[in-house]
């Protein structure tokens, strides 16, 4: 029963499949498949909309929206409904076919990142060799398409905020591979399923989750930092800096376009977390080997969930950055210590078991989070203002 | 150390939501339909005329002085004074308002009026859920629908009321008591010229001349 | 036809198309372009060849093409940076413009 | 010759043939990544897994975005003022004519000898590991060269396009 329950979807598909054609039937498992990531990734993201605004208000010593539906509960609904009701205005100089496009080529990439995500045991649309390469090769495409919406509304504060939009997922696109390449080195394969696998293992219990090996925490905590920067939030939101941008790269955008920059952004984030979920926590392995017997599938979609709190949490908390330290913290900071973090993750692998590779790794990374925190963020000292007039 | 700071951070924003569900103080909002925030004595939003007694038109104490008209910033009352007069709380005859409007939706609440008048006759309400589907007619207020009952004003402005009925009470005693000693120095002067009728004419002007200038000096010391 | 055949085709087409954009454009970047896509062209053939060759384990076409990936994006950072410093200078990106020596 | 392979190709020649012809340099740029895209997928098509990803991460997810920022920093989304095509256009495309006719010659010619002629053999299939110990083992110098020389290029790249201090005052 339990292993019933855990492989529903499966079965499920297979039960429907069961009725077509025999040269149907790959088609149809793929089709069904798409659609259930069309239909629960949105709905997650209706769901995250209203957890995003309810959190932030109980953070903020308010309720939060209570008026739609019982306890706010329609208010995703009366959003989605309010954007698709409201005009698309294209400005008047607008480049019309890119700006068109940019909203749909950023929604069409980044549900394509799902097609490699281990959603459940069995449960990847594609089991891809190179998945992870696939996830942050469709990754990398989503700075065009903010490039694409930033300029093609030929306005100065979307251009600006595409600009350092763009600037800003450059710089933390780096960080955010290498930290998944630590992960990719212990594992020895770059397929999210494999990677799942090697943390499926328990001892006393416990599961083998990388997070709880130094290398792996470090890794997790960059790679979380990098991921916001990636989806533009809390700390890292510069582009869509409502005092100062209007709202980047998105001002000329309105109606279901902008709706769909909405989707894009919240889709986006959560892929990004199943994918930390995916190479750090476990994907959907069970926090201890007793709860083994909970579907798989609920796992995956409760440390996404998770995450999608931390952003929340996040948001409600820190200030935002200015442009200059977003970017020196990345370089300065991120980007060295996910490259010391690989060389971690080496010694980790070829020290053998034992406890002396603990202390060694453990010693090696903090020893260098406080000296380059304190080396390379302390307070610089600004001397005479130097102006650079544009020529 | 690098990051404290941001610990520190989230701690106390998950503080505020975990107490959110728990503490009163940490969830302050009063949702205001359902429920609504203990009105506070001071404050004010639309004038309102304020009559004495039982019928608004007899008690009402505005007597068309059209100073608040004047002082009013926005312009935003009316006044048309009557032709005739009715007597006021004293017994004192005095021209009413046949018509006094004021745009509510003109109107800043800035309780200049109440100060400038000297009948403490306008005063400030505190009823501000005041929409009208009619944007014009809706929102002007004639004379009836200005107008309303001491008790209303105890109601709504307690302290405030009780002083000003204290100085309208203390001012009538006083009004009564100078008409009482009038009313007995007239009569004193009456008897005096019976009984000495020899005096010399000039005598009587006196006698009446004072009699009319109290009056007046009452009417500009109300002034 | 066998399918290399037609592989071939499409990376001779592409790379005329290249060649064709690199000769008759006055932008600076645009011949930069035209680069790109030539170099594209020749990593189809590669990688072409290396899926009908004779052995395909031996991964050598494919490598090629990862190389020359890596080789291109330098190339093509390298041609950025100095349209962007001649432009600095002469303030066109008109390659028919750019026509003296002096620094 | 199966419809995905005319369909992809197809994408591919389009998306060069714009990335060519058309006037707005910026959408020339968008061009190019379908152009990009396509032989992406060509490239996928033919079983190069892990080459397909990395022209789209590098190309798609580097070049594209380069040569876009390269095109806003030299104002050239602007209309240029005399033409967009360079004195000789015919000339150009003369020579790219011959240049395909002649490749095309020697492709159709050698049609029999090819080797894909009879051996309809199903990709094979390459997974990252074996780039990987063919990368650290056969491909090992050309992997330092290449990290030699993109890190030369990239320093190189910066230091030509970096602004001179003196310049500023």
């Amino acid at each position: 029963m339990i292993d019933k329950l855990d492989q529903v979807f499966v079965l499920l598909t297979q039960w429907v499949v069961g009725f077509l054609p025999a040269f149907l039937q790959p088609v149809a498992v793929v089709v069904i498949a798409v659609a259930a990531i069309l239909v629960t990734f949105p709905g997650l993201f209706a769901i995250c909309v209203l957890l995003e605004r309810k959190g932030l208000g109980r953070m903020q010593n308010r309720i939060g929206p209570n008026r739609v539906g019982p306890f706010g509960l329609l208010q995703p609904v009366a959003d989605g409904l309010k954007s698709l009701t409201k005009e698309d205005l294209v400005p008047l100089s607008a480049d019309a076919a890119v700006h068109f496009l940019a909203p749909v080529f950023l929604v069409v990439v980044v549900f394509m990142g799902y097609a490699v995500l281990p959603v459940g045991r069995n449960m990847t649309l594609v089991n891809m060799d190179a998945g992870l390469l696939f996830y942050f090769a469709m990754g990398a495409s989503t700075e065009l398409s903010v490039f694409m919406a930033g300029w093609s509304s030929r306005n100065k504060y979307s251009l600006l905020g595409a600009m350092r939009a763009v600037a800003q997922m450059i710089s933390y696109e780096v960080p955010l591979l290498m930290s998944s390449v630590a992960v990719v080195m212990i594992t020895g394969s770059l397929s999210l399923n494999a990677i799942v696998d090697a943390q499926n293992v328990y001892t006393w219990g416990l599961p083998h989750w990388y997070i709880f090996t130094p290398w792996g925490f470090a890794g997790f905590v960059m790679f979380a930092t990098a991921a916001t920067a990636e989806t533009n939030r809390s700390p890292f939101d510069l582009p869509e800096g409502e005092s100062e941008l209007v709202a980047g790269y998105f001002t000329e955008y309105s109606g279901f376009k902008f709706a769909e920059f909405f989707l894009g952004e919240y889709v986006g984030m959560l892929s990004i977390s199943g994918l930390g979920a995916t190479l750090f926590l476990g994907g959907w392995s069970a926090p201890l080997q007793v709860l083994g017997f909970v579907p798989s599938w609920i796992w995956f979609f409760g440390k996404v969930m998770l995450s999608m709190c931390v952003f929340i949490w996040l948001r409600g908390t820190l200030p935002r950055l200015r442009q200059d330290q977003l970017m020196n913290f990345a370089w300065k900071f991120v980007l060295p210590f996910t490259m010391l973090n690989l060389f971690v993750a080496a010694a980790w692998r070829f020290m053998g078991d034992g406890w002396l590779r603990w202390v060694v790794c453990s010693a090696v990374l903090v020893i260098a989070y406080v000296v380059m925190g304190r080396v390379g963020m302390r307070r610089k000292h600004f001397g005479p203002r130097s102006y650079r007039y544009a020529e | 150390m690098l990051g404290e700071g941001i610990l520190k951070g989230l701690a106390e924003t998950a503080r505020n939501f975990a107490g959110s569900f728990v503490s009163a103080e940490r969830l302050t909002t009063v949702e205001y339909p359902e429920q609504r925030i203990a009105p506070i004595e001071a404050t004010r939003d639309f004038p309102f005329l304020v009559y004495d007694g039982t019928d608004p038109e007899a008690g009402l104490r505005c007597v068309a002085c059209q100073i608040c008209e004047k002082e009013c910033p926005p312009k935003c009352i009316y006044i048309v004074k009557s032709t005739d007069k009715k007597p006021d709380y004293v017994g004192k005859l005095q021209i009413y308002p046949a018509r006094f409007d004021i745009d509510i939706s003109v109107c800043m609440s800035c309780q200049i009026c109440v100060e400038v008048c000297p009948f403490e006759a306008i005063k400030m309400d505190t009823a501000f859920e005041l929409a009208t589907t009619d944007r014009f007619g809706g929102l002007l207020y004639d004379k009836k629908e200005l107008s309303k009952s001491n008790e209303h004003y105890h109601a709504i402005h307690p302290t405030e009321a009780a002083e000003v009925d204290a100085r309208l009470a203390e001012e009538k005693a006083k009004g009564e008591a100078k008409a009482k000693a009038a009313a007995a120095a007239a009569l004193a002067k009456a008897a005096a010229p019976a009984a000495a009728t020899p005096v010399p004419k000039p005598a009587a002007p006196a006698a009446t001349v004072p009699a009319v200038k109290p009056a007046e000096g009452e009417r500009n010391r109300d002034r | 036809m066998n399918p290399l055949t037609g592989y071939l085709l499409v990376a001779a087409l592409l790379f005329a198309i290249g060649l064709a954009g690199a000769l008759t454009r006055r932008n600076a970047i645009l011949v930069l372009i035209g680069i790109e896509l030539m170099l594209n062209a020749a990593n189809l053939n590669l990688i072409a060849f290396w899926r009908y060759g004779p052995h395909p384990e031996a991964l050598t076409g494919m490598m090629f093409a990862i190389f020359s990936i890596a080789v291109a994006a330098a190339e093509a950072a390298v041609g950025l940076g100095l349209v962007i410093s001649i432009h600095r200078h002469a303030h066109t990106t008109d390659l028919d413009a750019m026509n003296r020596m002096k620094g | 010759m199966n419809f995905a392979f005319y369909l992809i190709s197809g994408l591919a020649v389009a998306g060069a043939l714009a990335a060519v012809l058309l006037k707005n340099t910026v959408h020339c740029a968008l061009a190019l990544t379908v152009a990009f895209a396509g032989i992406a997928m060509l490239f996928l098509q033919l079983g190069a897994q892990f080459a397909g990803f990395a022209q789209i991460l590098v190309y798609i997810g580097a070049v594209a975005i380069l040569v876009v920022f390269a095109i806003l920093l030299t104002r050239g989304s602007e209309t240029p003022r005399d033409g967009v095509y360079s004195k000789f256009p015919l000339t150009g495309l003369a020579i790219a004519a011959a240049v395909f006719a002649v490749l095309g010659w020697a492709v159709l010619n050698s049609a029999s000898a090819l080797p894909g002629a009879e051996t309809t053999s199903a990709a094979p299939t390459v997974t990252v590991m074996d780039i990987g110990n063919a990368l650290m083992s056969r491909y090992v110098l050309p992997l330092e060269i290449v990290a030699l020389l993109l890190t030369a290029a990239l320093i190189g790249a910066v230091i030509v396009a970096m602004h001179e201090k003196e310049e500023a005052n």
